[in-house]
């Protein structure tokens, strides 16, 4: 008596196919290819995750910055804003040559390609190197998290801090893991494992890099122009 | 029954709302209950052998999305509106500071009587302002459904109106540590002319409801030795045992003439416990703290001779 | 019946046809059957180390256990407890066990999108599930402070609670893994034919939780990052003594751990939705308004956090915000009781255990919902916040709702997962203990906490212990049934007989293929014309 | 069925070439500049300015460089989801905060 649905039969090509390695055999059913826009949809999802991780972040900053106006505004005077805006050319930049480097792919020019990740890896190292001077000139000042200094301020100046070496270093851990993820890529489009007929992984990296991008784009006026 | 002890106004309004919502979820429950049980017996493939195939309703769907929803709203409003009067205290009510600490509860009138029990008159509005001196803890008085939490840097604030003599629990709520379930406190509702000859009374002014307490508070505290009453009523037996058993502060028993390590200025010193560390460690605990131990010890002031009877009932032990 | 497979060449996903064998076949396999496979049986060891918990905690009450068991550990047995429960079972859940076997099949595909990722997940659980467990005998000893770590307790406190925390970031880390997995697969791979509105209602469900792992996860994970920064480098947003704001711990918390709650009960229903209409034999009732459902509590039910708050001293505004959106997620809740019940009428009823135990958790959940609206009535809230009420109130709706449409589930698709049939009898009999024993326990946690018994709580004063002891008798009536219910399980996997392919006569795709699965699922993918629960008329009786 | 639709976009047919990005590059640069200008003019234009600018640099990178524009709706949905959520975080955290 019970019926299943009505099934008709079409010849399936369809193996296990390892093709790919972030997808592996995620195939579009019945097509037989690989489905990069099945791969895209991950990414973006996984990048869902990440705007909410620094969403909740940026909520925790501006509860304690309603709370304590006065304050951070007078924490956002003792970091370095020049510092500041000369990462966020610099980010921006590596933005850029990520960006340029898809098209040149794209356009299977694999020697610009790589020149331009390079760029990216050069730039993402130069940003964690001011980053870390701008850290290094705060610790010397005795502006660290539970420093002796630090604890004689008001309070809302330490939550300031707090949140300031919370959100630069957790945005600065995402800078490391993508100049990780486009190191591999710099290998890949090396070895024509990524080629113009197969970049999804680069177009990946890159929407990565970009969010991390993004985020220092806010980080900026909350902490060293606004406050 | 003990329970529904509607002692305060505010366990009136919360009553309320809540047979209002449980008349309703017990008519809902059986309703849904009963239906399963009939459908499943008046449907059985037995009796029904052939199912109908109905996909839907759409003037049923929109009743049951309707009904309830109105039903929450009509809950939501009174359950509002029961409670939003918890909030403003009336303007003539008395403000009673609560301190909640790790682990016991003090309380502070306007005239700065300070009492580990809270007093309260009966009829008269009583404005709590509670806070926290270390975690967040809770204040709540199950017999006047009342709660708010003590959170530290914040004072958080609530009122009740007591409507029926006794003595109630107090309890804490937000888990605070080890002794969280020994925060423990009472709150005495007495009529308003004991409660007024304490109040404006010195400071030897009997605490009223003598009679209550006796019996529920601290049961026997007229027999007990002079130093054990002292302890007694100075909340010390919420972290000190005076029998051996081991709680937040070491025990009382046979301390004097042990040998223990203590911690001096940031080193550990080996000393013996004689009159005089005991009466340093009562009177200023933070300067030496035993090995082993949290320094929670809350300094407590103690008059000279309530000292002299702690300290000669300490050595009895 | 069409069992149309009986000469599949394909060998069962349970025969190791690899290179590996043994362990190493299925700790490698990345098919979604064994992955699931992998996530059932940890997930129900981890369910019995914490039912294990939970019962010596009822024995404390008992207080036979003074000795034995002092306030500091009963602190961290409660932790445990709700950890392991929180994180180790519930969340994961019926996604993991059954949407990772289930959701491929059911959409009439071979594999989930990211299968490599998906043996990740179950990985990154196991790692926080170990760390979970290193955290009792590391550091400053079991963590102290409940499964809500509210700051600043769980600062100051010197047990382990950053390692436990981690821990807990971990499993959230694998949980969203699970999500990104399962709605790429829901997006990209469904068979052709299967429109949007032709998947299972389970599918649905899936679709929905994984929304909110998404959407919430996140916001536990960066909370739970600022509890270690806090307690290594002391940053100070949580401590008020730095000027932080423990306030902002509770909120942020919840705004997770609130969509948890629909993590952990929306796949639940899924299954429900499942199981009715195939014994009733008839489609579902109200298809659609069901499928909505499940997205607006997604939706809603981000929305209503602070009703955990409502005495901590926010402000009035938020209080009668939160308290409005409570009632408003109630809604979507009530249609789906409704349109289950009603989907029982004009059906023809085969009435087999999944059923029995589907309907058992409409019951349990209905208590757990109603009594889940009382507590978001602020009058009443303020009475019962933090007590025992709370306890009965989220035992109904996790244990009697996901924990026994989680049995439900089972019992459902354990022929299509493992090819055997238990003994009908022996689930029976162990529903009596299990249901009376139950309640018992529960319900006596309801009244206890009306008369205000506070939670957390290693004594009680008095006027409690009689309810104590009658909830203590009950989770022994309550283990009882466990023991026979799991027992008839396990006997059937080694000793019961052979399942058919399509035991309960169910339309859904699952039923279309042998018991147990082949490797590949379907040998041709399968092409859908109607929807799921489309049930030919019967001929005859 | 809107998915078979998804199913048939081909992505890879007309790429934007290199000129495109330089020049949201340059725009970008200048927004920059914008923001600095602006924050120097006092706290209130700084916090306009952060409010205005950094959202329209922000779209501006997902816009272009993450090729959010070269989508289908499916991925801006996604996007516009995520913001939505956060942007209701937000305003009910706000209902306590800003009230109490
Ligand atoms: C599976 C998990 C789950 C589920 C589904 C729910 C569902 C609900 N919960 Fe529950 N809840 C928890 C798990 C869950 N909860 C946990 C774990 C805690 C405690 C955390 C801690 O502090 O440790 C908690 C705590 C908790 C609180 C905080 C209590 C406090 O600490 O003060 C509140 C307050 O509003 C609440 C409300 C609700 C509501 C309104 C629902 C609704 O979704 C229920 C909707 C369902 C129904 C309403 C039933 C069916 C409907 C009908 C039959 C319609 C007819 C009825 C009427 C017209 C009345 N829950
Ligand atoms: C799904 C979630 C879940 C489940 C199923 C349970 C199940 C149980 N819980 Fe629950 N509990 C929580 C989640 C859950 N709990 C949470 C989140 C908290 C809050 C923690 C906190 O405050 O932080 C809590 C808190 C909590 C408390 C309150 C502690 C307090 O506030 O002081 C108590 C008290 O009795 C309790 C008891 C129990 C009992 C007796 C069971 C029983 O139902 C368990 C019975 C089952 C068994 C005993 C299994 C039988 C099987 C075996 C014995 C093994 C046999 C093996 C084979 C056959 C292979 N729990
Ligand atoms: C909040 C808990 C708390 C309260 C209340 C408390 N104490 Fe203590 N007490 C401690 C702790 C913890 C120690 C151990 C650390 C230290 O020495 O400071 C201690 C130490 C002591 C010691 C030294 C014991 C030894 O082993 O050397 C004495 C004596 C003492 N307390 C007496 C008292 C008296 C008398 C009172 C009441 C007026 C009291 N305590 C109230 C927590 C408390
Ligand atoms: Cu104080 Cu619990
Ligand atoms: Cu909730």
């Amino acid at each position: 008596m019970s019926a299943a649905p009505e099934t008709k039969v079409i010849p399936s090509s369809l193996g296990p196919d390892s093709e790919g390695s972030t997808g592996a055999s995620s195939v579009t059913q019945g097509s037989g290819h690989r489905d990069d826009f099945g791969s895209r949809l991950g990414m973006w999802l996984f990048l869902v995750t990440e705007m909410v991780l620094f969403g909740g972040l940026f909520i925790a900053y501006s509860y304690m910055r309603y709370r304590y106006p006065a304050e951070f505004h007078h924490g956002g005077g003792e970091l370095n804003a020049t510092l500041g805006i000369i990462n966020t050319l610099v980010l921006l930049t590596s933005s850029l040559t990520v960006v340029l480097a898809i098209v040149a792919v794209q356009r299977a020019e694999k020697k610009r390609a790589m020149a331009f990740l390079g760029g990216t890896l050069v730039l993402g190292v130069t940003f964690l190197v001011i980053k870390g001077f701008e850290w290094a000139a705060k610790f010397h000042h005795g502006l660290y998290p539970n420093s002796a200094h630090l604890a004689t301020l008001p309070p809302g100046e330490q939550v300031f801090f707090g949140l300031y070496f919370t959100m630069t270093g957790l945005h600065g851990v995402h800078v490391i893991v993508g100049l990780a993820v486009l190191g591999v890529m710099l290998w890949w489009v090396a070895t024509d494992r990524i080629r113009q007929d197969r970049y999804i992984h680069l177009e990946n990296g890159g929407l990565y890099w970009h969010l991390v991008d993004v985020i220092w784009i806010f980080l900026l006026p909350l902490f060293y122009l606004a406050a | 029954m003990e329970w529904m002890n509607q002692a305060a106004l505010s366990a009136q309004k919360s009553d309320a709302v809540f047979f209002y919502v449980f008349g309703l979820s017990v008519v809902f429950l059986l309703f849904i209950t009963a239906l399963m049980i009939y459908f499943v017996v008046r449907y059985s493939r037995k009796r029904h052998p052939v199912a109908e195939q109905i996909e839907g309703h759409v003037g049923l769907e929109i009743v049951w999305t309707t009904v309830p929803l109105l039903l929450f709203l009509s809950i939501f409003y009174y359950g509002w509106t029961n409670y939003e009067y918890m909030r403003q205290a009336p303007r003539d009510a008395m403000v009673i500071q609560v301190t909640a600490r790790q682990w016991s509860w003090s309380f502070e009138y306007p005239n700065g009587k300070k009492t580990k029990v809270l007093f309260a008159p009966i009829g008269k509005p009583m404005k709590v302002e509670v806070r926290s001196a270390d975690v967040v803890h809770g204040f709540f008085i199950p017999s006047f459904r009342l709660k708010i939490d003590a959170v530290p840097s914040r004072t958080n604030t609530t009122w009740f109106q007591a409507t029926k003599l006794g003595s109630y629990d107090i309890q804490c709520t937000v888990i605070c540590g080890v002794d969280h379930s020994l925060m423990l406190s009472k709150v005495i509702v007495v009529p308003e002319d004991e409660f007024k000859a304490w109040y404006f009374g010195g400071e030897d002014a009997p605490e009223p409801g003598k009679n209550l307490r006796a019996a529920e508070a601290h049961p026997g505290l007229k027999d007990m030795p002079l130093g054990l009453a002292v302890l007694t009523a100075k909340g010390c037996l919420a972290c000190h045992s005076v029998d051996g058993k081991p709680k937040v502060g070491p025990t009382l028993k046979a301390l004097y003439g042990r040998e223990q390590q203590i911690l001096v200025a940031g080193a550990y010193k080996n000393i013996t416990v004689d009159d005089a560390y005991l009466r340093r460690s009562i009177t200023n605990p933070m300067d030496q703290v035993v090995r082993g131990y949290p320094p929670a010890m809350p300094p407590t002031p103690l008059s000279g001779q309530e000292l002299d009877e702690v300290v000669r009932y300490i050595k009895g032990l | 019946m069409s069992s149309t497979h009986a000469s599949t060449a394909q060998p069962s996903y349970l025969v190791d046809t690899g290179a590996r064998q043994g362990l190493m076949a299925w700790l490698t396999s990345t098919d979604h059957k064994r992955v699931g496979l992998l996530y059932l049986y940890s997930m129900v060891s981890f369910f019995f180390v914490g039912a294990i918990i939970g019962l010596v905690m009822r024995l404390v009450q008992l207080t036979t256990f003074e000795k034995l068991i002092t306030a500091q550990t009963y602190n961290a047995l409660f932790t445990l407890h709700g950890v392991i429960m929180i994180f180790l079972f519930v969340i994961p859940g019926l996604p993991a066990v059954f949407g990772n076997f289930f959701l491929p099949i059911l959409i009439g595909a071979k594999d989930v999108a990211f299968p490599r990722l998906n043996l990740a997940s179950w990985y990154f659980y196991m790692a926080g599930a170990i760390l979970a467990v290193l955290a009792l005998f590391t550091g400053g000893g079991a963590p102290d402070t409940g499964w809500t770590f509210y700051a600043p307790f769980s600062l100051k406190t010197g047990t382990n609670v950053s390692l436990a925390v981690f821990a807990a970031f971990i499993l959230g880390f694998s949980s969203m893994l699970t999500g990104i997995n399962f709605i790429t697969t829901i997006h990209r791979m469904r068979a052709p034919g299967m429109s949007w509105f032709r998947m299972p209602l389970m599918v649905w469900a899936i679709y929905s939780t994984a929304w909110i792992q998404l959407l919430a996860t996140p916001i536990v994970a960066i909370t739970l990052v600022l509890v270690i920064l806090e307690r290594f480098f002391g940053i100070g947003i949580f401590d008020p003594a730095k000027g932080g704001d423990p306030l902002l711990y509770q909120h942020l918390f919840w705004i997770y751990s609130h969509p948890a709650v629909y993590i952990m009960i929306l796949p639940a229903m899924g299954a429900i939705s499942e199981i009715i209409p195939t014994f009733a034999k008839r489609t579902i009732f109200g298809y659609k308004a069901i499928a909505f459902s499940s997205m607006s509590i997604a939706g809603v039910g981000s929305l209503v956090w602070a009703h955990h708050m409502f005495t901590s001293g926010m402000s009035n505004l938020a209080q009668l915000v939160f308290s409005l959106l409570t009632m408003i997620v109630a809604v979507p809740s009530a249609i789906k009781v409704f349109n289950w019940v009603s989907t029982l009428y004009k059906g023809s009823i085969d009435f087999q255990p999944p059923l029995f135990f589907a309907l058992s958790f409409i019951f349990l959940f209905c208590i757990g919902g109603l009594t889940g609206v009382m507590q978001g009535a602020l009058a009443i809230n303020v009475h019962i916040h933090d007590t025992y009420f709370i306890v009965g109130h989220f035992h109904y709706v996790m244990f009697g709702g996901t924990g026994f449409a989680f049995f439900a589930a089972l019992l459902y698709w354990f022929p299509k997962m493992f090819g055997k049939m238990y003994s009908k009898k022996a689930i029976y009999a162990s529903w009596y203990p299990m249901f009376i024993g139950f309640n018992m326990l529960y319900f006596g946690m309801l009244i206890l906490g009306m008369m205000g018994m506070p939670r957390r709580y290693y004594v009680h004063l008095p006027q409690y212990h009689t309810l104590h002891v009658v909830a203590t008798v009950g989770s022994w009536l309550l283990v009882l049934g466990l023991l026979m219910f799991f027992g008839a399980l396990l006997y059937a996997i080694f000793k019961g007989e052979k399942a058919e392919d399509n035991p309960w006569g169910g339309v859904t795709l699952e039923w279309t293929i042998p018991s147990p699965p082949p490797l590949e699922n379907f040998e041709e993918i399968p092409i859908v014309t109607r929807g799921p629960y489309h049930f030919e008329p019967q001929a005859k009786s | 069925m809107s998915e078979h639709a998804e199913h048939a976009v081909d992505h890879t047919q007309e790429h934007p070439g290199y000129g495109l990005f330089i020049k949201v590059w340059i725009a970008l640069l200048i927004l920059t500049g914008c923001l600095v200008g602006v924050s120097h003019l006092g706290q209130t234009a700084a916090v306009w300015g952060l409010l205005t600018l950094t959202p329209l640099k922000a779209g501006l990178v997902f816009y272009y460089f993450m090729h959010l524009k070269y989508e289908g709706p499916l991925f801006k949905i996604v996007v516009l989801v995520t913001l939505g959520t956060l942007l209701i975080f937000f305003a009910l955290l706000f209902s306590d905060v800003a009230f109490r």
